[in-house]
């Protein structure tokens, strides 16, 4: 690929002589759209460049210039592109295939499936070793294993002869990364490597990068996740919609952010700090103004909850082990605990939608799981839902219009006529800060934000007392995020729902919940008010949670 | 003459493997079906055959004697002849034979070809046989020069199983069964200690060439290519829209075959055809002519007498001259037989029910997809005159299990019958009654006025008057129009040009190996 | 159609990997149990259908023997019915034919009297030759044309997908006619009638095999293009892999999983179209004992057929399994089937 | 409010230009319902019209397509055969799709020892070749339109119905039959309203990709001999009487030939637009 210079005129930032990588005016575009519009930066070796930004603002496509992989349809355009004394631009693709894995490491934003799942880790591993020519293929095995356990995976002969989806996502995430380093490249650039993650596992991920740091490596660490960048990153770059609005040291950035997005960023991010208060626009401070909590009668009571799923290897595994908790009226009680801790079953069991091998979950004191399909229909609008994935919990065929009539059906009152739930209608969509112009859009041509509302707004159709809500969040962009939790937290306030809130991400929960529950492996390890658990943890295994979440105040402070 | 031969170019070789592409396999090498008559002549003798002039000729009888009441005929046999196995060829085994055929199931055509005439045969010495009849019987000699008469070896059917008789019949013929690749080819061998060739043989003597790959190959443009192509040495029934190609470059061989040709049967005892005027207007209503030539490419002859085809004995030609299209008479008989009204179609109707005529036919095995075209063009006109004709090809599994036999099943039918003797007559004419039911007879046609000139025919000993009843059996069946006159039945051969003196046997149109060499 | 692929981690141990064993005897008992099944309901059904054929089975034969349709008197039938037994009950006729199966018998031949085993065993053979020839070359054929093409600009790749879209549709018979005509007859290259010898083969196979290989090229050509932008696809290509390197070390692999599921489909429609194929060359092959057996109404034999038919099916069913995890180890057996 | 129980419509939309062989098939299918429907308005003559002078004429621009040996046009032929064969593509891929859903839902929806029975029993049928199962039929039967449609379409149900069941699973599975639930549906309602389409729905393009292969086969089983009677002009039947002028009048065998691999094309190529439409929309 040749990459032409950008029109003369454009903005040139300083030259600086000692950079590993100079990126000067680098425009992308894709079919007449520029998706990167003119951004320059540079990294010296040993340093880290985070590139943050929300979905969509060109961060990846950025990425994939670096080492010539834009796509396909893409024209490039810059002053100047340069790695060391070489020209990228006027690479031919023989020579980058040369630059790529020795010169520059890349590590793909979809960790779970960068690797191909039909070969052996070790050959994933070691291609980049035998694409160009290192040693033999016996030096080349053992490499490889010693790669592995340089990147922290334990028992790395093993591993290398498995395959990847043999191994859990963050052995796979530092095998991708193993292979990235393989040839010990100057610059290694990492796309969002630990958006799959959990918390723990990001931790040992992001020291892992910070060890290559050490040794001189150049990293350009790509994320949406301040708290991450916070943890490695020396400079900053703020991308949004293909430019760089912001660019300086961390601490700076994060502390004393200049650009009106940056702030915004920032203080999207849900936290203790940001408890009792509205995320968006600038209403930091504005504190909520809470229903009372009445603590008489539980709303929702599961008691000695049990579930046995039996694998596809056959063996049993209790999913759910003896799970008791209350949910009382008016109330948030969040459930946090790490992938497959068995959180989603425990909501289902209460929803009364899976049946439980032990245990009862009772609704306002009377029976709920006990009770025949036929007798717990009519109560079903008491309880509302709000799905992990709300794209698959719309039927494709249906528009939103016709989503929230049939939901409106279920309630205590429907509509008697078709102008009424017309109207009803629009009313919940205004309610979730939507409009009447999306009464007839499908669900697939609503944005992520959107479809959650959607979801919120059908939950709300029937006036539940009782909102699930299963990791309603996690797959949004942090602003768009923030909008949706203000939502759970302004409806709460207006009409007194009730929540039981579950996620794996801790900030979340403690920005949301009243009283939280901790599980893992099927078990609640922990309960207590979000403050105790955040705050004064007393299990090892909460304690080990809140150590690994990478906090943007930690870091700022510490560099500041 | 081999001079003429020579003449011709190229010199006799001894040896080589003709290579002969067959259309249709057998189930067994002999039996009573045509297709089996094919190849077991090459393997099995008759006792006597047919020259080309329709004469009986000694086979392996070299002379017979029939008693002067016609009802005792004795054979001497050719001495010292032996079957491929070793066992001899006598009178005893000939009576087996007959006795196989008649009593033991052992062949139904030739049974149903000469019963109810048959009483017994019986040896007198070894080399004389006594064959007696019920009745008087002319046509007796000429029907059993078919191949359905081949002598087999008593031993071999006794002793063996019913698979290996059905595989390698045991003869005394020109060549034995070698091997039967199954879906491929019959390899059949020369037999080396030959000796009882007919008196009609081009040669004395074992067969020339060694081998006889007889292929079966069910596709006609396949099969007429692989002798373009020099794979095949001879082919079997060629695409008629080949036949002018291959009559310049090859010898080709046209056999018309007596017996009843192509013809329809037609029912007269139930449906529209129950009235012989209609029946009439039928047969009036249809260029069939013109339809053949056109169908067949000209190669093919029309046959318009509908009881035996022009290459049986005793043919009546005038008969054949009876319902030349013509539509008006068509119509007008129509008319007269009160189908005056119209339907919407355009279709004649009487009192409220349309003229319809249900003409199942045999697709493949007796109506090639030519014929088929015929039977569309014949459609078309019928139509012109009122008929509604509804063609259905009926599949072989449905002809073979009886689906349409019956008087319930059609009104019209094609279908022949090969029989070097105009005594099939008989066989398809005869009355059926209650006693004595004739299941060949499928235009239910009881006619004893027909049923006794056929018989007096059949049983007259004076083949001057036996040939005028046959003729006008012919004749009346025509005049009642009791089936429908096509085309007669064919067997048409190409042969390479490097290969001489292969013939065909006259009685049934079996192609004869044994005679034939290659020249270089 | 997506498969949703179970792709859980699933670390195995030593001593699971012996539970699993354990686990898995009873569950290939049941698998050859079932297949076996499948077998005799195959062959079951056949057997009774053709009890449904109009017309009566002695008649059938008669008429078969004499090369006649007629109606036959009762003692004219009488010795065929007593001889192939159909003057006992069906039931009872059936039970003996199941209980034959057991034991390696699949009856006589009402036509050639030879037993079914032979009259199927001479044939087979040279079928299965065709039809798994004919899978081969229309895998080769689909993977080079794939390989070759696949986005390849859009010239190239349209021509691709083109020719795979045509041949795709082409029906395998007229395929034959139109080859035979070009290169046995016109240009004399191959003999018109093959027999089983390799050059007589060819025709025959590309008959089958063009079809074929355009629409296992389709799919393939759809999952190769799915596969091409995969992000470990894009992954290799950062590690400087060249195109040739990802398209055969990586995609591959990946884009050839659901032509191997459909190749055990495929070799269903190979058997139809090689009944087809024999005739046109003229070679021996179960399709023509089929096409016959069914016309003459010969019962054992078109069970047989089907009986065989069927187990060539349920063992190629088995490898395409086997094929299937050796290419991808994610998928249990019970999954390979299904697309 | 009527615009509230309005379906939603997917996105799918033909951009036209940008796909030239969508509108060629586009072209090719209308040209076949036209034939279909109204074939005396593409062709003044008649399909069975017998001209025994003119036979086998080459084409010409009286006989586009020639004449055949009884001297019909082989292009009015074609046309008025389009309905036959339509027909059969049509009627064999709606009967599939009939016993498909039957089977697939029931199998799917009642699981259990129901679903065990049925896929075993599907298993059968799949280990019939398609020929076999049309040569079994039509000896019972007899050769007909009917039982052509019979043969192929319930030879190719087996693989539907294997289709229709994995689906009604995974629909069974989906997030949105659960919310349905959740929200206090009766069962019937959630599978009247959900499930059944839902899993019908990638079934569409499917059946447009069966059609060509129907009218395909029913030309193979024609081929056999097995086809429709005459004087039809099915395609199949026109092959299998063009065969033998192969050598001698090749358009009676490679045009017939020739327009059964266009529509086959056409079709499938539909059928593929709507498959990758349907699909992506999913995504
Ligand atoms: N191959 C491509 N063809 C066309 N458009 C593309 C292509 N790749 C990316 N884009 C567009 O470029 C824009 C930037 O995409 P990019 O993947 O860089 O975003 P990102 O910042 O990495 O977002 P995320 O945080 O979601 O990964 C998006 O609007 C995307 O739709
Ligand atoms: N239907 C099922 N059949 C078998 N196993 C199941 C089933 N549903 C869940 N499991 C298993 O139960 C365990 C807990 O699953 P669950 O979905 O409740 O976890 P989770 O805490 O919600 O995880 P995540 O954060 O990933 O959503 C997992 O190991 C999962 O594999
Ligand atoms: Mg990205
Ligand atoms: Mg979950």
């Amino acid at each position: 690929m040749t990459i032409l210079a950008s029109k003369p005129g454009a903005a040139a930032t300083a030259e600086r002589e000692d950079d590993l990588l100079a990126v000067e005016n680098l425009r992308v575009a894709f079919g007449g759209t520029e998706v990167v519009k003119g951004i320059s930066f540079g990294i010296r070796p040993g340093r880290c460049l985070a590139i943050v930004g929300e979905s969509g603002s060109g961060k990846s496509v950025t990425a994939r210039t670096l080492v010539g992989l834009t796509g396909s349809g893409a024209s490039v355009r810059a002053d100047r592109l340069e790695l060391g004394p070489t020209d990228l631009r006027h690479v031919g693709e023989r020579s980058w295939r040369g630059i790529r894995g020795s010169e520059i490491g890349f590590v793909l934003q979809d960790a779970l499936v960068s690797l191909d799942q039909l070969r052996r880790v070790g050959d994933e591993v070691g291609e980049p070793l035998k694409l160009h020519g290192w040693g033999d293929r016996g030096s080349r095995a053992e490499r490889v294993v010693e790669l592995l356990d340089a990147v922290g995976v334990p028992e790395p002969e093993l591993r290398a002869r498995q395959r990847p989806y043999e191994l859990s996502g963050g052995l796979r995430q530092r095998a991708l990364i193993a292979s990235a380093i393989a040839l010990d490249p100057p610059l290694l650039i990492a796309d969002e490597p630990t958006t799959a993650l959990d918390v723990t596992v990001q931790a040992q991920v992001l020291d892992l990068l910070a060890a290559s740091k050490e040794r001189g490596t150049a990293i350009i660490l790509i994320s949406h996740d301040l708290s991450v960048v916070a943890r490695l990153a020396d400079e900053v770059a703020v991308m949004r919609h293909g430019e760089i609005v912001e660019h300086g040291p961390t601490a700076e950035v994060l502390r004393a952010p200049r650009h009106e997005y940056t702030r915004a960023l920032i203080a999207a991010v849900p936290s203790e700090h940001t408890r009792g208060t509205r995320l968006v626009a600038g209403s930091t401070s504005v504190p909520r103004t809470r229903r009372p909590i009445d603590r008489g009668r539980p709303l929702l009571e599961a008691r000695h909850l049990t579930k046995v799923f039996r694998g596809p290897d056959g063996v049993d595994r209790t999913v759910v082990d003896d799970v008791s908790f209350e949910v009382f009226a008016g109330e948030t009680v969040g459930i946090v605990g790490e992938s497959g801790s068995g959180k989603t079953t425990t909501a289902r069991i209460a929803l009364a939608l899976l049946g439980a091998e032990g245990g009862e979950v009772r609704l306002r004191g009377n029976p709920w799981s006990t009770l025949s399909d036929r007798d717990r229909r009519p109560l079903r609008s008491r309880v509302g839902v709000v799905y992990q994935d709300p794209l698959s919990s719309f039927d494709p065929r249906w528009p939103v219009g016709r989503i929230l009539a049939d939901a409106l059906t279920r309630g205590p009152t429907p509509p008697s006529s078709k102008e009424e739930s017309l109207d009803r209608i629009v009313r919940l969509l205004e309610q979730v800060g939507l409009g009447r112009q999306h009464v007839e859009t499908g669900p697939l041509r609503l944005s992520g934000g959107q479809r959650q509302r959607v979801a919120i707004a059908r939950a709300l159709a029937p006036e539940p007392e009782l909102i699930v809500c299963d990791e309603p969040v996690s797959a949004l962009d942090v602003s768009v995020q923030a909008q949706v939790l203000d939502l759970f937290t302004d409806l709460q306030d207006e009409l007194g729902v009730t929540y039981l809130f579950i996620s794996h991400d801790l900030g979340v929960i403690h920005h949301l919940s009243d009283r939280v529950l901790v599980m893992k492996d099927g078990r609640v390890v922990e309960r207590g008010t979000a403050d105790d658990i955040f705050l004064r943890p007393q299990d090892e295994y909460t304690q080990r949670l809140l150590t690994a979440l990478p906090r943007l105040e930690q870091a700022t402070r510490g560099q500041g | 003459g081999s001079s003429d031969e020579s003449a011709n170019g190229g010199t006799p070789v001894k040896g080589g493997t003709i290579v002969y592409a067959h259309e249709q396999e057998p189930p067994c090498i002999f039996g009573g079906w045509i297709q089996q008559a094919y190849i077991s002549r090459q393997v099995l003798d008759g006792l006597v055959t047919l020259d080309d002039n329709d004469q009986v000729q000694p086979w392996l009888a070299t002379a017979w004697k029939v008693s002067p009441d016609g009802k005792t005929y004795t054979f001497t046999l050719k001495d010292g002849v032996k079957f491929t196995d070793g066992t001899p060829l006598d009178a005893e085994a000939v009576a087996y034979n007959f006795d196989y055929w008649e009593n033991k199931g052992g062949n139904s055509t030739a049974k149903v070809s000469i019963d109810p005439y048959f009483k017994s045969a019986k040896a007198i010495d070894a080399t004389h046989v006594e064959i007696t009849l019920t009745h008087p019987y002319t046509p007796f000699l000429t029907l059993i020069t078919q191949g359905y008469f081949g002598i087999q070896s008593p031993t071999a059917l006794k002793n063996r199983s019913a698979k290996e008789n059905c595989e390698q019949p045991i003869g005394s013929g020109g060549f034995t069964v070698a091997e039967w690749k199954h879906g491929q080819e019959v390899i059949l061998k020369k037999n080396p200690n030959y000796t009882s060739w007919p008196a009609t043989a081009k040669h004395q003597g074992p067969a020339i060439v060694d081998e006889v790959q007889w292929k079966f190959v069910p596709d006609g443009v396949s099969r007429y290519a692989s002798l373009t192509t020099g794979q095949t040495d001879v082919v079997y029934d060629v695409p008629t829209v080949n036949w002018k190609e291959a009559e310049s470059k090859f010898d080709t061989t046209l056999y018309i075959t007596p017996g009843k040709p192509v013809s329809a049967y037609i029912n007269t005892v139930k449906g529209v055809f129950t009235d012989k005027l209609v029946r009439q207007a039928f047969s009036y209503g249809a260029d069939r002519k013109s339809a053949v030539e056109a169908g067949f490419h000209g190669v093919i002859p029309y046959e318009g007498n509908g009881a035996v085809s022009q290459a049986t004995p005793d043919y009546n030609a005038d008969a054949a001259k009876d319902y030349a299209y013509d539509p008006d008479k068509a119509n007008a008989l129509l008319d007269q037989a009160g189908w005056t009204g119209r339907d919407s179609d355009g279709y004649r109707t009487k009192n409220g029910k349309q003229l319809f005529v249900k003409f199942p036919y045999p697709a493949g095995a007796v109506i090639n997809t030519e014929g088929a075209v015929v039977l569309q063009v014949l459609q078309e006109q019928w139509k012109k005159i009122g008929f509604n004709v509804k063609l259905i090809p009926a599949t072989q599994a449905e002809v073979f299990a009886g689906k349409y036999s019956g008087p319930d099943a059609y009104d019209a039918s094609p279908f022949y019958w090969t029989s070097p003797s105009p005594s099939i007559l008989w066989i398809v004419w005869r009355p059926s009654t209650e006693a004595n039911p004739n299941g060949n007879n499928q235009s239910f046609y009881n006619n004893d006025e027909l049923a006794r000139v056929i018989d007096e025919a059949n049983t007259s000993t004076d083949p001057a008057k036996a040939s005028e009843l046959y003729q006008q059996a012919q004749q009346i069946i025509s005049d009642n129009a009791v089936t429908l006159p096509l085309y007669t039945q064919n067997s048409t051969y190409a042969a390479a040009k490097d290969l001489k003196d292969f013939w065909l046997e006259k009685s049934q149109g079996e192609p004869v190996f044994a005679d034939a060499y290659f020249t270089k | 159609m997506s498969i949703a692929l179970d792709t859980r981690p699933s670390v195995r141990s030593g001593a699971r990997a012996a539970q699993e064993a354990a686990r898995k005897a009873p569950a290939l008992l049941g698998k050859v149990l079932s297949a076996v099944l499948v077998l005799i309901a195959a062959a079951s059904v056949t057997f009774f259908a053709q009890l449904l054929i109009p017309g009566d089975r002695a008649t059938t034969i008669l008429n078969l023997q004499t090369g006649r349709s007629q109606k036959w008197s009762a003692a004219e039938l009488a010795p065929v019915n007593e001889k192939f037994g159909f003057d006992h009950p069906v039931l009872v006729q059936w039970l003996h034919y199941v209980g034959g199966l057991f034991q390696g018998d699949l009856g006589t031949s009402f036509t050639q009297y030879r037993p079914v085993t032979q009259v199927i065993g001479d044939q087979l053979l040279p079928s299965l030759v065709l039809t798994l020839s004919a899978l081969v070359v229309a895998w080769l054929l689909a993977l080079t044309i794939t390989l070759l093409t696949v986005k390849r600009g859009r010239f190239v790749s349209g021509l691709g997908s083109s020719w795979e879209a045509v041949t795709a549709s082409l029906p395998p018979y007229w395929v034959g006619v139109v080859l035979l005509v070009l290169f046995a007859v016109k240009w004399p290259i191959f003999p018109v009638i093959g027999g089983t010898d390799l050059w007589g083969t060819v025709l025959p196979v590309l008959t089958l095999a063009i079809p074929l290989a355009g629409f296992l090229g389709q799919v393939t050509r759809d999952e190769f293009e799915k596969v091409l932008d995969q992000p470990f696809v894009t992954t290799a290509r950062t590690r400087g892999m060249s195109d040739t390197g990802v398209r055969l070390r990586h995609a591959l692999r990946h884009s050839v999983l659901p032509a191997i599921t459909l190749s055990g489909w495929a070799l269903g429609a190979l058997i139809s179209g090689a009944v087809i194929a024999e005739n046109i060359y003229g070679r021996p092959g179960i399709g023509q004992v089929l096409v016959t057996a069914v016309n003459t109404r010969d019962v054992p034999t078109v069970s047989g057929i089907v009986l065989v038919v069927a187990a060539v099916y349920v063992v190629a069913n088995l490898l395409v399994d086997l094929a299937f995890r050796l290419v991808d180890p994610r998928l249990a057996v019970s999954k390979g089937g299904q697309r | 409010m009527s615009a509230l129980t309005l379906p939603a419509r997917p996105a799918i939309r033909f951009d036209l230009r940008a796909r030239p062989g969508t509108v060629l098939a586009l072209l090719v299918v209308a040209f076949l319902v036209l034939a279909a429907l109204v074939p005396g308005l593409l062709t003044h003559r008649s399909p069975t019209a017998i001209d025994l002078q003119n036979n086998l004429a080459h084409p010409s621009w009286s006989h586009p397509f020639g004449t055949d040996d009884a001297g019909r046009d082989l292009y009015t032929r074609v046309v008025y055969g389009a309905r036959e064969s339509l027909g059969i593509g049509l009627g064999a891929t709606a009967l599939a799709m009939a016993v498909a859903i039957l089977l697939g839902f029931t199998a799917g929806l009642a699981g259990g020892w129901v679903d065990v029975v049925i896929t075993r029993a599907l298993e059968v049928v799949f280990a019939f070749p398609v020929l076999l199962l049309a040569l079994l039929l039509i000896s019972i039967r007899g050769p007909s339109v009917g039982t052509v449609i019979v043969a192929v379409g319930l030879g190719s149900a087996p693989g539907y119905a294997r289709m229709v069941r994995g689906q009604v699973r995974s629909v069974r599975q989906s997030g949105y039959v659960e919310a349905a639930g959740a929200l206090g549906h009766r069962r019937t309602t959630v599978i009247r309203r959900h499930l059944f389409p839902n899993a019908i729905r990638p079934l569409v393009a499917v059946m447009t990709l069966g059609v060509g292969q129907s009218i395909v086969w029913a030309s193979g089983l024609a081929f056999l001999g097995l086809g429709v009677s005459p004087p039809s002009s099915e395609w199949g039947a026109l092959l299998d009487a063009g065969r033998q002028y192969i050598t001698t009048s090749w358009w009676l065998e490679i045009l017939p030939g020739l327009v059964i691999v266009l529509v086959a094309l056409a079709v499938t190529s539909l059928g593929r637009t709507l498959q990758h439409r349907l699909e992506g929309a999913a995504r």
